[in-house]
C-alpha cells in the first residue's frame, strides 16, 4: 500500500498545524543565533498552502508538492523560503505523475529534497542548519526502504525520528552557514530552528500515513 | 512591547500604504505582491536599479527609490528577505530593455530569492547582473560563514550605481560601478539596547545596563562580542579602528564617512561619535571629502550606530554628488 | 542611562563640534558662546532669521540652518533655553541692516532669554521682530497657564518665515509671514516612553510596559494625561482629532500633513500614523497636498511622535516649496 | 554693623556650595513637574559666578551682586536664569555705591530682587513659582528691619525662614506659570524647585553674615 494525493494533503495539513503550534518554540530558537522570524516565515508559509490547497484540490501526490513549493517559495522568504521551496518542488519532480507512491519511490523523493536544499544553500553536514536534520532522515528512510517489505509508514517513521535526533545533534555545532554563522562560537549551545522546523515536517509527514 | 501599530501582521502592509501616500509624488507602491516603484517607471533607455530586502531598515530601500537612486524597492516581512513573486514584477515593472541590476545584501535569505527572482526575470528576457554588498567587517572568518553581510555600505552602493545608471551607463558598468563601492567600503556596528520584532514581541537579545553588543547587524541579530559600556570615543575607536585597517586605508585616501543611527540614537549622540571619527582620520592624515549622518538603514528602535568608510575616488565623488530625489535622499534638484 | 556620550556636561559641546565638522560646507560652528551661522552670513539685504532653544531636539534648530531658512541658531544646554550672550552675537552675526527676526518657540525660559537679547541688539541698532510659536492643542486653559507650547509647528515657521526672507520680504513681512503660519497650525504629541536628559541620568517620567502619555510636549516633560496603550490608529485619532477641530479645518482646506518622529520611534511606525491621518484628513473633505515626515523635532531618544497640521494658503505653500539647503532638510538646490 | 563685599562674596560662595549641594535635588524636583534642568543649571550659573568673582574682585556689595547678575544671565538659561538675573541685578541697583549696607538698604535690594522677578516673570503669589519664596521672604525682611535693632542678620535670618516657609507652601499650589503650568491638576503635590533654589540662595545670605 503507497501513498496517496490524501496523504499528501494530510501531510502538508500536520506540518500548517505545527508550525501554527510550534510558532513561538521556532521564533524563540531563531531568536538567540537569528532574527526572530523562522517560526513567524513558516507559520505564514504554510497558512498560504492550505489556502492553496483549498482553491486548487491537487490530482496528484506531486501536484500537491508542486503547489506548496511555489507558495513557500513566495510567501515564506529568508532562507528558509527558497530551501523549502526547492525541496517541495524536487520532491515533486521526483514522485512525478504517480498517484500512489511507494516506499522506494518515497526514499528518492525525500533524498532529491535534500539534495536540493543543498544545491541551493550550499551547507554540508555539520555546519548547524536544517541539513543535519535532512542528511540523516534520508539516510534513515533510505535504509527503512531498502528492508524490503515495503512499508512507507516504516520509510516515514524512520526519517521523522533521525530527523529529531538530527535537530538535536545541531546543540554543540559551531555554525557555518547562514544568519547564526556571525555568531562564531557563541551559535554554539543552542538548537537549529530550520533543523527543527525539518524535523517537524518529517513528523507531520508520517503521522499523515497513520 | 510599546509600538506605534495596529497589527504585528500588518506592520509592513500599513507603513508601506503610509509611505505611498506621503511620497505619491516620487513612488507607487503595489500592494501584493508588495513592491515600491518610481513613479515614472520603466525609464526609457536606462538600466533598471532594484534592492530589496527585510522591513525593519527603514528608509532603506523604499526611501530609496527616486530619480538617480533605485528604480524599485521590495519589503519583505520585518528582518525577512522578500519572496522571489514579489522581485520578479518589480524587475520587470522597471525593465526598459536595457537590463535590470538586483542590489543584493549578503544573507543567505536575501541572496537566494533574488537569485530565484534573476533565473525567473532571464527566462522572460530581461539581462540581469547582481551587486552583492558584504561590507560588514565584523563577521570575522568570513570563508567560514555565509560571508560578511551587507550593511552601511549598501545606501552608499544604491546612491552611486543608481547616479550611474541615471546618467545612463549600460549594465555591465553600473554592476561595476557598484561592485567598485563594494569593494572600497567598510562598516561596523554596536548596540546599546536590542530591537523588539513586532511579531516576536520581545527583544531579540538582552543587554544589561552596562554592556553593549559590539559587531552588531542589523537584523537585531547579537554581534561579535559583549563589553561593558564605554564612552562615545571609545566606542568610535572601536568601531572605526578595524574599518580603517581592513580597508587599507593609507595617509592622502579621500573618504566617505557616513555615522548612521540604528533607528533609536538621537541624532546628537551621532555627531559626537561623528567628532571622534573624523578627527581620528584627520589624525591619520585621511581627508574626509563628504559626510552623511543619520538614520539611513536601520534597525527598528535600535539605540546604536555603525560607522561605515568609503574610499573615493573622482568617478565615485562625481556620482555621489549627482542629483537625487528620493523620499530619504535628496540634493542637486 | 546608556548613551554614546563623552561627559554629560560636554555632550552640548561634542556634538555640535562634530555637527560642525560633517557640515562645514554649509554652516560655521562658533564654540564660546555657542552659536551656528549660515557659511554665508550676512547675505546682503536680507532679513536675518535666528532662532534657538534648548538642545536635545536635534535636528532642530541648527539643521534648519542654510539657505532658505534660518541665518542663525543658538543651542542651549539640553531641554534649556540659550542665553542672550549667545543669542545676541548669532544676532549681530546675521544683521546685514534689514532687521532680523527672533523665531522663539513659547517657553518662559526662551521667551525671557530671547527678549533681553532682543533688548540688547536693538540697543545696538538692529531692529528685530519675534515670532512666537504655540501650536500645541494639548495645553488647555493657556491663559491660565504660561501658554501654549511652542512644538512641530516651528519647523514650518521657520522653513517659511526663511523664504520669505530669502526672496526678499522686508523685516515686517517675513515676521507676518511666520505669525501666520503660527496661527494656522497645530499640534499634540504622544510619548510611548520617556527620554533621559543626560545629566540628570534617569528617565524624564515613569511609564508602566502598558501606559502611554498624551499631549507630551519636547522636554521630557509629562503630557496631559495617561492612558493604557491603544493601537496605532486609536492613538493618531487621539492626536489628530483635537489638532483639526482646534484648527477649525473645514472640507476644502489645503493643509500640509506632518508627522514627526520623537527620536527613538522607527520610521515605519510614523507611516502607520501617517496613513490613518491622512485617511482621516481624506475622509473630513481635507486635501493633503504637502506632506513631511520623519524626526525633525525631537525629545532625545523618547519612543513617540506628534502630529502636525498646516492650514496652507497659496503664498505659504508656494514658500514651502522654495528652495532648501540645510543639514536637514533639502530640496530645490 | 552692615554688610561689607566680603559678605557680599560668602554669600555667593556659600550659595554656589548650596547649588552644588543641592544640585541632583533641584533636579530631581525638577523631574516630576518639569524638565530636570534646574540643579543643573543653578549649578553650572554658580560654578561661572565663583570663576568671574576669582577673575575680578568686586569693591563693592554692587558690583558683586551685578557680575552675579550677568554672570548667571549668560549661563543659567532656562527660565531661571533670566529670573535670577534680574532679581541680582535689580538688588545691586538698589544697593548703590554703599559699601557698608544697612537693614533698611538690605530689605529694600531684597524687596527689588522680588519685583524684577515679577516684572520679568508676571507671576503672582500663588502661582507656584520661586514668586512663592520670594514674597514672605521680603515682607518678614521688611518687617524685621523695621524693628529697629537695625540688625541685618535678623533680616536675613527672617528672609530665609520666610522663604523656606514659602518654598514648602508651594506643595499644594497647582501651577500658573513655568513648564509646571502644562500640567494643571498634575503639577499639585509637588515643590517648585525654583522656590527651593531661591530658599537656598536666602539662606546662603543669612549663612554669609554668621
Ligand atoms: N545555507 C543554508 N543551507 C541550509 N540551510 C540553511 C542555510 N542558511 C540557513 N539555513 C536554514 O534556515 C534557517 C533560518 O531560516 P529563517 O529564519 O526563516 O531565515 P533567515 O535566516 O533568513 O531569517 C536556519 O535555521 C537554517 O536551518
Ligand atoms: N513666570 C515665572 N515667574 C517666576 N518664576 C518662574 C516663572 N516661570 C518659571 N519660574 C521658576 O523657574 C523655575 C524653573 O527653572 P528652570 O528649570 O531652570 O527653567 P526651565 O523651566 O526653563 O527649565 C520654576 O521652578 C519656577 O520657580
Ligand atoms: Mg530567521
Ligand atoms: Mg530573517
Ligand atoms: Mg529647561
Ligand atoms: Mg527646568
Amino acid at each position: 500500500m503507497g501513498l496517496d494525493v490524501g496523504w499528501a494533503v494530510r501531510w502538508l495539513t500536520l506540518s500548517a498545524q505545527a508550525m501554527a503550534e510550534h510558532r513561538v518554540e521556532l521564533i524563540e530558537l531563531d531568536r538567540p543565533i537569528g532574527d526572530s522570524d523562522h517560526g513567524e516565515n513558516m507559520d505564514r508559509g504554510f497558512k498560504a498552502v492550505m489556502d492553496k490547497l483549498a482553491e486548487t484540490p491537487p490530482e496528484t501526490p506531486a501536484a500537491a508538492l508542486k503547489l506548496t513549493a511555489m507558495t513557500l517559495m513566495s510567501k515564506v522568504g529568508g532562507a528558509a523560503g527558497p530551501l523549502y521551496g526547492t525541496a517541495f518542488l524536487r520532491a515533486a519532480t521526483a514522485l512525478g505523475e504517480a498517484s500512489d507512491v511507494d516506499a522506494a519511490t518515497l526514499a528518492a523523493a525525500l533524498q532529491a529534497a535534500r539534495d536540493g536544499i543543498v544545491a541551493r544553500g550550499k551547507a554540508e553536514s555539520g555546519d548547524k542548519t536544517m541539513v543535519d536534520a535532512w542528511t540523516p532522515a534520508i539516510e534513515a528512510a533510505a535504509a527503512a526502504a531498502g528492508d524490503g517489505d515495503g512499508d512507507v509508514r516504516k520509510v516515514l517513521l524512520a526519517a521523522a525520528e533521525a530527523a529529531e535526533a538530527g535537530a538535536v545533534s545541531t546543540d554543540p555545532m559551531l555554525a557555518r552557514k547562514g544568519r547564526a554563522s556571525y555568531l562564531g562560537e557563541r551559535s554554539i549551545g543552542h538548537r537549529d530552528p530550520g533543523a527543527v522546523s525539518s524535523a517537524l515536517i518529517l513528523r507531520a509527514a508520517a503521522g499523515a500515513a497513520e | 512591547m510599546k509600538k506605534l501599530i495596529n497589527d504585528p501582521k500588518a506592520v509592513v502592509d500599513e507603513s508601506v500604504e503610509g509611505f505611498g501616500l506621503a511620497h505619491a509624488d516620487l513612488v507607487t507602491v503595489f500592494p501584493d505582491p508588495k513592491y515600491i516603484v518610481r513613479k515614472v517607471a520603466p525609464v526609457a533607455g536606462k538600466v533598471g536599479l532594484v534592492s530589496g530586502g527585510g522591513s525593519g531598515h527603514e528608509p532603506l530601500h523604499g526611501g530609496y527609490v527616486g530619480l538617480g537612486m533605485l528604480d524599485a524597492a521590495v519589503p519583505g516581512a520585518v528582518f525577512t528577505s522578500p519572496t522571489p513573486d514579489q522581485i520578479l514584477p518589480a524587475t520587470l515593472a522597471v525593465s526598459s530593455g536595457a537590463g535590470v541590476v538586483h542590489i543584493v545584501k549578503n544573507y543567505t535569505g536575501d541572496v537566494l530569492n533574488f537569485e530565484t527572482a534573476a533565473e525567473l526575470a532571464q527566462a522572460e528576457g530581461v539581462e540581469i547582473r547582481t551587486v552583492l554588498v558584504n561590507d560588514d567587517v565584523a563577521v570575522q572568518d568570513s570563508l567560514y560563514t555565509a560571508g560578511r553581510r551587507g550593511v552601511g555600505g549598501t545606501v552608499l552602493v544604491e546612491k552611486i550605481a543608481g547616479a550611474a545608471a541615471e546618467r545612463g551607463d549600460n549594465l555591465d558598468a553600473v554592476a561595476a560601478i557598484g561592485d567598485r563601492v563594494n569593494q572600497n567600503v567598510r562598516s561596523m556596528g554596536v548596540a546599546l539596547s536590542a530591537c523588539t520584532v513586532p511579531h516576536a514581541g520581545v527583544p531579540s537579545f538582552e543587554l544589561e545596563e552596562n554592556e553593549i553588543e559590539i559587531g552588531i547587524g542589523i537584523h537585531g541579530e547579537p554581534g561579535r562580542h559583549r563589553i561593558p559600556m564605554e564612552n562615545a570615543d571609545g566606542i568610535t575607536d572601536r568601531l572605526l579602528d578595524p574599518v580603517v585597517s581592513d580597508l587599507g586605508l593609507a595617509s592622502g585616501d579621500q573618504v566617505l564617512l557616513f555615522v548612521n543611527g540604528m533607528g533609536g540614537t538621537p541624532q546628537s549622540e551621532l555627531y559626537i561619535v561623528y567628532r571622534r571619527a573624523a578627527q581620528k582620520l584627520a589624525e591619520q592624515g585621511v581627508t574626509v571629502a563628504r559626510s552623511l549622518v543619520g538614520n539611513f538603514i536601520t534597525s527598528l528602535e535600535m539605540q546604536g550606530c555603525s560607522i561605515t568608510v568609503l574610499r573615493l575616488d573622482d568617478e565615485m565623488t562625481t556620482l555621489w554628488d549627482a542629483p537625487v530625489h528620493t523620499p530619504a535622499l535628496r540634493w542637486g534638484v
